[in-house]
């Protein structure tokens, strides 16, 4: 966290630097569902902005509706002359972009497109294909371990969370078709409140309870794969039931590299920072950037102009490769037992 | 002469305890009924009774001749029934007015008429020889132990009741304000209502009343008119539940 | 009552001097003093966090702030509002955020998917905050579970509720321009000013035909000088306000123009009015009053206790739907999450910081809009100050602690003097 | 003392009979159908859930899912035992959750990055709760702020505080074994059995000594026959438990065996005996029930009630920090949430059905277990029966108003018969 | 002789009402003094300000001559001053014998001795001559007023404190409970202690009592011997503030 840097810079120069550059207003979803806001989007925007020497406020909402829109009006009262947001819903999202425009403030769309809003750009990973990730990777690993017409336990995000919807409609997407086909099993589903693992431990240990066959398991993220980790290992199940994850936590690592884990969803936050940055830098210095995609807004029927990253399954074998970004670090990943796995995964 | 208000075989347990065993009693318009009996005898557990606080395990209450329910003190103040109670109950973060007034609030259209409610209030009061309340918008919780038993009095006579029943009104008063109380009560039996006293100041007792009821360890000892007995066979009567002829044989009532 | 007429009719309040605006001035000072402040604390609790935030951030102090605060405070403080009257029992409502959720998830449903006029859909929004009221209060009152107990399944059941109505998660947007316009527009400059006029008008008249009353039947009643006193203050405070609510806050004047009374306020003003005037003016309130200072008193008075209880959470769970209309107009929109997240903890903080008691019998609804200010400027300035989440939180725990504190270091200071 | 003892020393209880073990039993059933019922309540609508739930589920009725009650609801249990003692005053602590979250975070913080041994990190923990709950208690007992506005600011302060120890949101592995074992792991069979056999002694030596003493002072203890029934009754239920958690509960017992009492019963029993003892043996215990019973009574009698309150919110701390630990183990890890969303008031819940009042100064340590246990009861039914979020937040709504319900009709019944 | 416990010249306001002016105040050991005065006219005020209740805005309280700081009960306590005050003040959630031992619980080890505390208990209260309570370990709440009352005395006299100040202890008490009290107050003057009673009861003050000091309106108008004084100057002093020569001269002490 912290203050941003020159924002707490006396007003009287910021006015005076503000018609030279203009400034920068960010706003952060929440903290808890992932920790990559605060982590790593904070720390790369951060660092981009300073590298373009614009001034800047990034905030987060803390999941909170109105404390993002009172976030966006204390922006805009401070003089922020480009907004970029993660918004929480469309609704909300839509009201400050509107509120936005009627300033004359540009606005655009981090990592959730609002729908209907009309924000001069989008930059993202494809949240959908995070989950069609998801699900063929715990395809792969019931071949792997060669699994007759296993049983799938669904542990899905929080219910109040939309990205959770579209994590599902990936997944749906691979897995609904083998469970037609009679080559897997449907089973239990549970969405968890606030993605709090806690919970997420409960449910899956009452899904075991009433369904002792599950034989894979997948877990929208790396904290909830983790709890379903735990009760697998109480039950000694562990490493003989896949479970699937999300952001490339070092937590979701180690079960990778322990076996625990089957894989997990790296998206190379770095870069969609660097290119939501770019644009919002050229914006603040009144330039009129162009995209190099675009993507339909499904509900005012508009293109959007679009930066959009690729998301990239984490196996075993491509542990690696999330070291190699930078993303993670080898004395992070690789403590006490892991240094061993680590080097069997060729991690450098 | 029918009394006005009467109680017949009445019973009352607290879980496994007995505290009331068939107790009867008659309150006649116009006359002061005294109360007595030792500190646990229950006087007060009776008095809640009537007054619709502790429901009733058996017997029943005749008003004016006609058996009625009382469930809830709102039934016994529809009944015509005014209690001051001993743990006086009053709401400590209201003033004395609003005390004063309360469940029974003069309205001008849908609002209160709170000026008409401070005069009256003010006049009821000072009649009670209070000269130390500095204001009646303090709230009762700031007033000495007598003020807040005055208050609790002045409540009670403030309605057009029937029947005012008073426990231990006069235990935290002064001696100026203990006569102004007994000559209230006098003056309320006169004026045709059927008053029941409770004391423990058997002088109290014998200056206002016309019949005597004594209550020991739960039971009705006797009821007798006060121009029949003595100061010495009353005490007798508390004490020990009998007094000669009169009272408890063996633990029953006769 | 003709018995009590016939008594002697001796005034016993002699100790009260007639006031004058001199002496009710001194008499004032000697209350505060004494330890019985009123407001005084919360106001000077606003004042310094006013204070520090604008030291630290001269843009908290700009129009367009100013307006920001009313809208952004708005939900929390009706809320808020409704909850004096379920905390004035020495209940709690830990629903109210989740039934605000529902009512405006009930909004958003009969306007999007049914359709329907908006006024019918805010009617079907209040009912159901209505129902919900009714529904608790009987639970409490009637069948004797603890409040507690009961509005924590309706927690959980109405957060249940909203996520059926909002169809599992989506979220609905609103649409219509006259619900997007409570929370969003402003009165024209205009209408703030006569809305202004006519405030200041009836608060006069009202206190003079009080005095005047009062007078009459020799009653203490309180000085001209005084009255006009008052009415002074509130001339220039509500002056100024308006004055400032008026002036040009838009960043490109040329683009569009934002001027004006946001209409939230006008409808905290007459909530309030008609709220402070329900208890403190009518039998209902004052029974409320005194179910919450004595309960076994006010039974014996012959007050209906189980229905004052049952009518005062529907007074809550109505106050909430308005609460959560004001919400989802503010959002645009109504998601599983209206009325969620932190909405219940900062209204039930806005009625105790504001001075209302968790213990029943103590309170006003002023107090939660004065609280309501207090967690409004909070947020307000911690937006400003532009924290990350985690300094935020550990921030605004502080202030409020700190807001809380001189509330009740000045408490103290009055009970040494022998007040409580 | 000497004063009194001159004074005729005539027995004044004379209405007791010397209790025999029918008439004992008579005694209870007339207390029962007088009101006092105790936990009765609680245990009928523990009674009522299983029932339901195992008509319905017949897995919920396995020896596998016995044993994962204890160790779903032993976290919320241990922290409502701490809450126990905060609304024994009359106070409230709604930063219990997130202080537990707190605790859980410098376990994992110094367990890991500063690779401490465990028992270290363990204590480091219960430390943090033992400094949290002084401050709180300092702030609430001292400065006086209303606790609700303290511990609001501590909710959102330590929210803060989780943040920052995670790393603004990360989430922390926990693989140290013991830590993990906690809440994970089993006691071998034969260590269950000698357990059950150690509390069985005990607690027949204390009942058969408790009636001696009182019986050669001349005072009416309890006959021998009732003593032989309560040791009976503890031998056979007890003696259930550990059997049916000594059972054989893995799904491929050929591969790998799991039997055993989960460790966190030991753990939770050991606390609840200590906090028992503690509330109803001791000279603090007593003056803990004197402030909530009457706070004026007791600082007339001169106990320090700043002392007691702030004491009282240590252990309330202390107690969270053991939840956190628990937790922390359960999911072998922890995250900004650990501790979060509704955890508190799950815990408040929890000591509320138990029948702890909200008001103070009625209450126990038992309470919060046997509520707690209503809680996992739910949640863990809940979670058999596999309905979605939405229908699982109403459904768990309606079952704890179900569960209350059963318990405020009993003592309505009870109010009726002139009890309260 | 110096007077075990003095007060003297305390002021004490609550907001703008100022309750106590320039009380004085002495209470000797071995004697009873009588503190009387109507309702409303300072009494229990003082006894708070004395037992710490309430900060005193002015003045000084001597004890043994010393003059000492009273800032909260526990103070008062650790001097030896142990009161009964008007509105009781137990703690309704708990029974008798944990009322009685408030604060100074026996213990054995660290856990409370609670054996000997019944049976101490038992025998203090059996000596009040209180029959109908059914059991010790009654909750407090369950008890009648007269009941209750009598625990409240027992409580203060169970100690072995330096000073007694009951402020009206017989308000609710019979007549029999009322005699014992009164023979205990005179007991414990006797063996050596300083015993303040506040009574409205001037029978009851004349047959105890060696000394009168009567409150008028917050000002002492007299502290006189019970021996030089009649029954009607005692009236006198507390209806008008003065009697022939003794009293207040113009509202203020002479
Ligand atoms: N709620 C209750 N639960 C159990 N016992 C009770 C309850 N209320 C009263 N009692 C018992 O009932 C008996 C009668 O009490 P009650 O208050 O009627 O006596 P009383 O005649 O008014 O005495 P006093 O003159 O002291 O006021 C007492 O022994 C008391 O302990
Ligand atoms: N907390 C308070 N705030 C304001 N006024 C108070 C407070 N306590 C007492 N008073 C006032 O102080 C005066 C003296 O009260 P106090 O209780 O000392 O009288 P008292 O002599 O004990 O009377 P009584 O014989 O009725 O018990 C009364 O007029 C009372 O209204
Ligand atoms: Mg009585
Ligand atoms: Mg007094």
């Amino acid at each position: 966290g912290g203050e941003s840097g020159q924002t707490t810079s006396s007003t009287a120069s910021a006015t005076a630097s503000q018609a030279a550059a203009g400034k920068i207003g960010v706003i952060l979803p929440d903290s808890k569902s992932s920790a990559r806001w605060e982590t790593a989007d904070r720390k790369y925007l951060e660092e981009a902005f300073k590298a373009a020497g614009v001034q800047y406020d990034i905030q987060n909402a803390q999941n909170d509706k109105t404390a993002f829109q009172t976030i966006a009006d204390q922006m805009i009262t401070n003089g922020a002359t480009v907004l970029m947001i993660v918004n929480l819903d469309s609704g909300t999202g839509k009201t400050v972009i509107d509120k936005a425009k009627s300033q004359g403030v540009p606005t655009i769309d981090y990592d959730r497109l609002t729908l209907g809003g009309g924000a001069a750009y989008y930059v993202s990973f494809d949240n959908t294909k995070v989950g069609q990730l998801q699900g063929e990777g715990l395809a792969k690993c019931l071949t792997d371990k060669e699994a007759d017409k296993p049983i799938v336990a669904y542990l899905n995000g929080s219910p109040t969370d939309n990205n959770a919807t579209l994590f599902k409609a990936g997944y749906d997407g691979v897995l609904k078709p083998k469970f037609d086909a009679g080559e897997y099993v449907k089973g239990p589903e549970q969405s968890v409140p606030d993605w709090d693992n806690t919970q997420a431990a409960t449910l899956f240990e009452q899904m075991l309870t009433q369904e002792p066959k599950i034989a894979g398991v997948l877990a929208a993220n790396d904290g909830l794969g983790n709890a379903a980790i735990t009760v697998l290992k109480k039950n000694n199940l562990n490493g003989k039931v896949p479970v699937t994850g999300q952001d490339a936590t070092v937590q979701g690592l180690q079960n990778i590299l322990a076996g625990d884990q089957c894989m997990t969803v790296y998206k190379a936050v770095k870069k969609e920072a660097d290119a939501a940055a770019k644009l919002a830098v050229a914006l603040a210095k009144g330039e009129k950037p162009t995209a190099s995609s675009s993507v339909k807004d499904p509900e005012s029927g508009q293109d959007v102009p679009a930066e959009l990253m690729e998301p990239q399954a984490i196996h075993f074998e491509n542990i690696k490769d999330v070291v190699a970004d930078g993303f993670v670090t080898k004395e992070e990943l690789c403590t006490g037992d892991f240094a061993e796995k680590c080097t069997e995964a060729g991690i450098e | 002469m029918t009394p006005l208000l009467e109680v017949r075989g009445i019973d009352k347990s607290f879980g496994p305890v007995k505290v009331l065993h068939r107790v009867e009693l008659s309150a006649y318009a116009g006359e002061v009924t005294a109360l007595v009996g030792d500190n646990g005898a229950g006087k007060s557990t009776l008095v809640k009774c009537v007054g619709g606080i502790y429901p009733i395990d058996d017997g029943e209450i005749l008003f004016d001749g006609r058996p009625v329910q009382v469930h809830s003190p709102r039934d016994a103040g529809e009944l015509g029934i005014e209690i001051v109670y001993q743990d006086l109950a009053l709401c400590d973060n209201l003033d004395i007015v609003q005390n004063m007034f309360l469940g029974r609030e003069r309205r001008r259209g849908p609002m209160l008429d709170e000026d008409s409610m401070e005069e009256l209030a003010e006049r009821t009061l000072s009649s009670l020889s209070v000269r130390t309340v500095k204001s009646i918008r303090q709230q009762v919780s700031s007033l000495s132990g007598g003020q807040r038993q005055t208050v609790a009095i002045a409540k009670a006579v403030l309605w057009n009741s029937k029947v005012v029943i008073l426990d231990e009104p006069t235990a935290a008063l002064g001696v100026a304000q203990t006569a102004q109380v007994l000559e209230l009560v006098r003056r309320l039996a006169d004026t045709g209502l059927a008053v029941v006293l409770i004391s423990h100041n058997l002088n109290d007792v014998f200056a206002v009343s016309d019949r005597i009821a004594a209550l020991y360890l739960g039971r009705m000892a006797a009821q007798v008119k006060t121009a029949d007995v003595t100061h010495a066979q009353v005490v007798e009567l508390i004490t020990s539940g009998r007094s000669g002829d009169l009272g408890l044989k063996n633990g029953v009532t006769p | 009552m003709n018995k009590v007429e016939e008594l002697p009719s001796e005034a016993i309040v002699t100790a009260t001097q007639s006031p004058s605006i001199g002496n009710s001035f001194l008499a004032y000072v000697q209350r505060v003093r004494g330890g019985d402040m009123g407001a005084l604390p919360a106001v000077l609790g606003l004042v310094v966090l006013c204070g520090v935030f604008a030291a630290a951030r001269p843009s908290f102090v700009t129009a367009i702030n100013f307006a920001n605060l009313f809208t952004q405070g708005a939900a929390i403080t009706l809320i808020a509002m409704g909850l004096v009257f379920v905390l004035l029992l020495g209940e709690i409502d830990l629903s109210a955020g989740f039934a605000s959720g529902v009512c405006a998830a009930v909004l958003a449903v009969t306007l999007t998917s049914a359709g329907l006029p908006w006024y019918v859909s805010v009617v079907a929004a209040i009912l159901t905050g209505v129902l919900i009221g009714m529904m608790l209060g009987a639970l409490v009152a009637k069948v004797g579970i603890p409040s507690f107990v009961v509005t924590l399944a309706g927690f959980l059941a109405f957060q249940g509720l909203v996520l059926v109505l909002v169809d599992e998660g989506t979220n609905i947007s609103i649409r219509n321009s006259v619900i997007v316009a409570i929370a969003n527009r402003n009165l024209p400059p205009w209408l703030g000013w006569v809305l202004y006029a006519v405030c200041v008008a009836i608060f006069a008249g009202v206190q003079l035909r009080r005095a005047r009353s009062r007078a009459k039947r020799g009653l203490v009643a309180d000085p001209m000088s005084l009255i006009a006193f008052r009415v002074g203050l509130l001339v220039v405070f509500a002056g100024l306000a308006v004055f400032a609510l008026n002036l040009e806050r838009s960043r490109n004047p040329e683009l569009v123009s934002l001027t004006g009374v946001p209409i939230v306020v006008p409808v905290i003003l007459v909530l309030l009015v008609v709220w402070t005037l329900v208890l403190r003016r009518t039998a209902f309130g004052r029974h409320l009053y005194a179910v919450g200072g004595n309960a076994e008193a006010a039974r014996r008075a012959g007050i209906p206790v189980d229905r004052i209880k049952i009518y005062a959470f529907v007074i809550c769970s109505s106050m909430a739907a308005v609460g959560g209309i004001v919400a989802a107009s503010r959002a645009s929109s109504v998601d599983p999450n209206t009325g969620g997240s932190s909405v219940l903890l900062y209204a039930v903080g806005a009625a105790v910081i504001g001075g209302t008691s968790l213990f029943g019998g103590k309170g006003r609804v002023l107090d939660a809009v004065m609280g309501g200010a207090v967690v409004a400027v909070i947020e307000n300035g911690m937006g400003l100050m532009g924290y990350g989440a985690s300094v935020k939180y550990l921030v605004t725990g502080s202030v409020l602690l700190l807001a809380a504190g001189v509330d009740a270091l000045a408490r103290k200071r009055a009970a040494a003097a022998g007040l409580r």
